[in-house]
């Protein structure tokens, strides 16, 4: 075999491991979709991802030159992957979306900073041909923009997750985002139609470019509320697939192109689908409606009655089932280890006690699994919603803790109320209804609550954590 | 109108693939149950850390010292992506099958 | 614009119309997938294979040279239009399976044609380079093989499901069918590697190949039970689409290509899925292991009791609640105007009634929504077997009309019978089931059924039509 | 084997988008209701009738009297594929819709 067809192989081997690598991306993020699979999944999108990886290093070319700078590569590799292995592995559970959020902003700038390089090495033999305006340079400018939006709004979006940073809400903003995003495609197409000899006198434009797409990034994220963020992380994930594909259409990569565009599409599904289990648009999430609207009738309330935790630990101990409906609140106060001991409590006794989980309860989807999950309680306590809601009737007591919106009769009753529509735990059907919270603060939706001034509700005050142990130290007394 | 024209088809191959991505990503995606919608999230996050392939090329052919710097920053960032993704990915998922 | 540039307008064109047909071929197989938009998306692919032939006419261009012989082509596409939609319009619905299999055959046919004329003129400068063994070679080939064996067993099993060509079972058939798959593939690798200038040298081989395909498709079809025809047509289907997909590289044509990949993908699928309808393999439809395994426990069968035709119409006179299950016998007897005309009659009288429908009731999948719709029996009326389980306690007589396997408890009671697993319609449940049917003969598993035996049944033997006939008069009588 | 990767190397677009449809035929398909078996196979029938679009590039190039015999043989049998396919999977459906 001489030279040349020893090239040829490499190229070959090359190819054929991106269409490799392409396959185990479809097929990883089809197996991550069920519940039986999904791990599996990505475990073979990882696998791909390794394979891209080695076969670029070994085999790439670029006009006969093979990669070059490979020690630096390498470290730079080793130092990416101690540094994402140590942050993913050491950070707290529930700090999970700010995390995803942070990736997420990590791919998008590198996506940025790779446009940023190639765009003044066009190559002048394109640019003479057919001048600026080709595929090559649309899609850096297009690489560029949507990756540095993605980053930037990545960023915010992990700082409001992670508590740092707080809504900003001003009338005018969707005006001046607007006014921005029209600048950057002024820019792109005065970039795209300059007549130039070769790329390189225009870079000032891209730093400009630069600059504008990381406000505006900042400035799409901010007034978002903070509850919404796992939908809007979802969205700039899509972002960053979309930049990732670019690249693909850069390099004529099939593996980029494809993941990429894969993620870009399905993550924009996603989106959409996260927005539905809440009942609301997209749109609705972007402007951010939510948190204001609803005219619920509080003037007719009513009051509220009390119980006391011995009471409560009465009326569970002698209980024969017990449905837990958890909500956000048990997330803020990390109550989940004290709510399985008295689970474990309440079962020893004889009594059957479930967890009703509902699929938005918390802040991101499927928090309550993994918050419960962490404190070990067994996968066959947990109900869905539309499992547990027929049982109801029999059931003796329903303890809320920290959950408002999902338990919130407003979204069978009242047509006017923003979470009318939205499945509910129905909980009023239950036999006695104990209520944790606080105090009467309102859920993510910011309406009033009738439950709570339903007859059959006792209100018991508090931080779930302190009011759990108080019970679990109660019910063992007894 | 004409070097549309001439784009599209120069580039058919490509655009039909993009089409039948799309396709793909929305038919895989579209039966997912909520409870997997965060793992699914972050799976997706780390895929898209494919661009990492992109930042080794640049930096496999950076010249100047300039384009070291940011070559080494942009893999370094993609990997982050890549190995953080994957990594988070696996551990929201084992907590949901400690379930049994 | 000049020329050239007129020249590439028009494949541009050309290269987008097949785009958006492929598109229009993926959404309108969607859509036939979902009950609502099945009949648009059949549609939707039409337009686009209209859109697909008109580009092809207008702008298609072989080194240089636009299509000729218009008139020709006109012709003969405005020929088979009219056979086409006569022989669709006009056939007895029944009818439907085997029309799809002789159009299957058509298709099937025409790649095999577009193979044989391709042949003799591949390029001599790609053979001159890289021999025969080039991908074009082997597209045409594999075109050939498929096509005509697609073609040879579509006609095989139309003519088994229009009843002139029965079954042919020798021990013997699995070996020839081995040797002559052998052999064909011999001649495949012997052409492809040939060291000839021109492939026209090599067309009596060809001609050879087509024989033989010919007669493995026949000898592959013919020992297949003829109640297994649907799977059969529907395995011949995708390969019909393979080999449109190998028209599809030979002419790098992306409409042929994804069309054609894409029926052959979705028809396995569909094979696979109607086989475990009927929790059959593959394999065993096509070695046929059906008709002759299951020890019935025949021998503690018992006695069965007859009812007579006037105490029939006094029960189901008087009843509240009837249910039908129609089975092939109603589609063999074409009584379902009759039937619908007895159920019209029990609902003036104010008798329930309902329509069992089992999946794989019949002969092909939604064979009795077919059969009952022709009879224009309204849609609510039919009632899906999970749904009517669970009702069967209540109903007052379960009739039995020409059905035998769907209703066989054997499914549930008896691992070793060949239908055990097969979701059935627990007719037992029933408080009394009259079961109609010419005599003790069995249905297509050929195994015996213990619900004739069941002491709540009565059967009223004879044809059908017939029978129901005779109830009509009665019950209208009464 | 220097070939056969030559081979790949030359259709890897064409092998990739073989790859997508397929995928793309088992996903949209998975999950039809058995009441449909018999619509969709027709359906698909007739999709697979694309293939008049090979019967009319042969038969446009036809020269010989033996070869346009043969080309417009092709081209009748592909329209019969084409119309009977799309007119009988109508007919069925419609079938279905009278339901109401
Ligand atoms: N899961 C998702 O993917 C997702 C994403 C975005 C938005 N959302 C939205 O979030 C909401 C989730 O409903 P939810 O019922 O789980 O929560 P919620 O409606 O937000 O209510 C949480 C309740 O917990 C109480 N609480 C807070 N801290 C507490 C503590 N330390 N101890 C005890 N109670 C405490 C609060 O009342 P006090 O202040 O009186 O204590 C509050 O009413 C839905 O509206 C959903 O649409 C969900
Ligand atoms: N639907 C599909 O797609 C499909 C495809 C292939 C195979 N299959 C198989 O076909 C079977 C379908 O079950 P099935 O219950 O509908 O039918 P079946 O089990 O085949 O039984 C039909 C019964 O109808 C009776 N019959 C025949 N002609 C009659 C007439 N003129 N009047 C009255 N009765 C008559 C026969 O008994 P007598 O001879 O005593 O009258 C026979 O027992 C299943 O085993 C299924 O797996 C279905």
């Amino acid at each position: 075999m001489n030279e040349l067809s020893l090239f040829s192989v490499g190229i070959s081997i090359l190819e054929i491991t991106y269409i490799i690598a392409s396959v185990l991306f479809i097929l990883g993020l089809k197996m991550l979709s069920h519940p039986l699979t999904a791990r599996r999944g990505n475990i073979y999108a990882a696998i791909g991802m390794i394979m891209a990886i080695v076969a670029t290093i070994l085999f790439h070319q670029k006009e006969g030159k093979p990669i070059g700078n490979i020690g630096l590569i390498i470290g730079a590799i080793v130092v990416g992957t101690i540094i994402g292995w140590v942050i993913a592995k050491r950070v707290r559970m529930t700090a999970m979306p700010q995390l995803v959020s942070f990736f997420n902003g990590m791919g998008g700038a590198a996506a940025a900073l790779i446009s940023m390089m190639e765009f003044p090495h066009v190559s002048p033999e394109l640019i003479a041909e057919s001048g600026m305006s080709n595929g090559h340079v649309l899609a850096i400018l297009l690489g560029l923009v949507i990756g540095t939006v993605s980053w930037a709004g990545s960023m915010i979006a992990f700082g409001k997750l992670d508590g740092w940073i707080g809504d900003l809400r001003v009338k005018a903003m969707k005006f001046v985002n607007l006014t921005i995003l029209a600048v950057i495609v002024v820019l792109v197409a005065y970039i795209m139609t300059r007549d130039v000899q070769a790329a390189s006198e225009l870079t000032t434009f891209i730093y400009i470019i630069f600059a504008i797409a990381v406000v505006y990034g900042v400035l799409f994220v901010m007034p978002i509320g903070g509850a919404d963020m796992p939908v809007v992380i979802s969205l700039l994930n899509s972002f960053t697939g979309v930049a990732a594909a670019m690249g693909g259409f850069l390099y004529n990569n099939q593996a980029m192109l494809t993941g990429g565009i894969l993620v870009g599409s399905a993550g924009t599904i996603l989106t959409v689908l996260m927005c539905r289990a809440m009942n609301r648009s997209l749109l609705n999430v972007i402007v951010g409606v939510f948190g204001g609207g609803g005219k619920a009738n509080t003037e007719e309330a009513g009051t509220v009655k009390e119980i006391t935790v011995s009471d409560a630990a009465v009326l569970l101990s002698y209980s024969k089932k017990v449905v837990i409906v958890p909500g956000y609140g048990l997330a803020v106060a990390q109550a989940q280890h004290i709510c399985h001991e008295l689970d474990k409590l309440l079962e020893e006794k004889g009594v059957e006690v479930k967890y009703a989980i509902h699929p938005v309860a918390g802040r991101m989807p499927g928090h309550m699994n993994v918050l419960l999950a962490e404190a070990d309680v067994p996968y066959e306590q947990l109900v869905e919603s539309d499992e547990v809601n027929p049982d109801l009737p029999n059931t003796d007591v329903l303890v809320v803790i920290g959950a408002n919106d999902v338990v919130n009769p407003a979204a069978e009753d009242d047509p006017s109320s923003p979470i009318y529509g939205m499945p509910i735990i129905k909980a009023r059907d239950a036999r006695n209804i104990i209520v944790m919270k606080r105090g009467m603060g309102k859920g993510y939706a910011a309406i009033e609550n009738m439950l709570f001034f339903n007859s059959k509700t006792r209100m018991l005050f508090g931080d779930a954590k302190g009011t759990l142990q108080n019970l679990v130290n109660e019910v063992k007394a007894l | 109108m004409e070097s549309i024209l001439q784009f599209l088809l120069e580039n058919k191959g490509a655009i039909f693939m993009v089409i039948l991505s799309i396709f793909l990503g929305i038919e895989v995606i579209s039966h997912v149950p909520a409870i997997l919608h965060t793992p699914l999230m972050s799976g997706a996050n780390a895929i898209h850390g494919v661009v990492i392939i992109g930042a080794i090329i640049v930096m496999g052919h950076a010249e100047t010292t300039g384009a070291m710097i940011l070559g080494f920053l942009a893999v370094v960032l993609g990997t982050l992506n890549v190995v953080g993704g994957f990594v988070v990915t696996d551990r929201m998922l084992e907590m949901f099958k400690k379930k049994k």
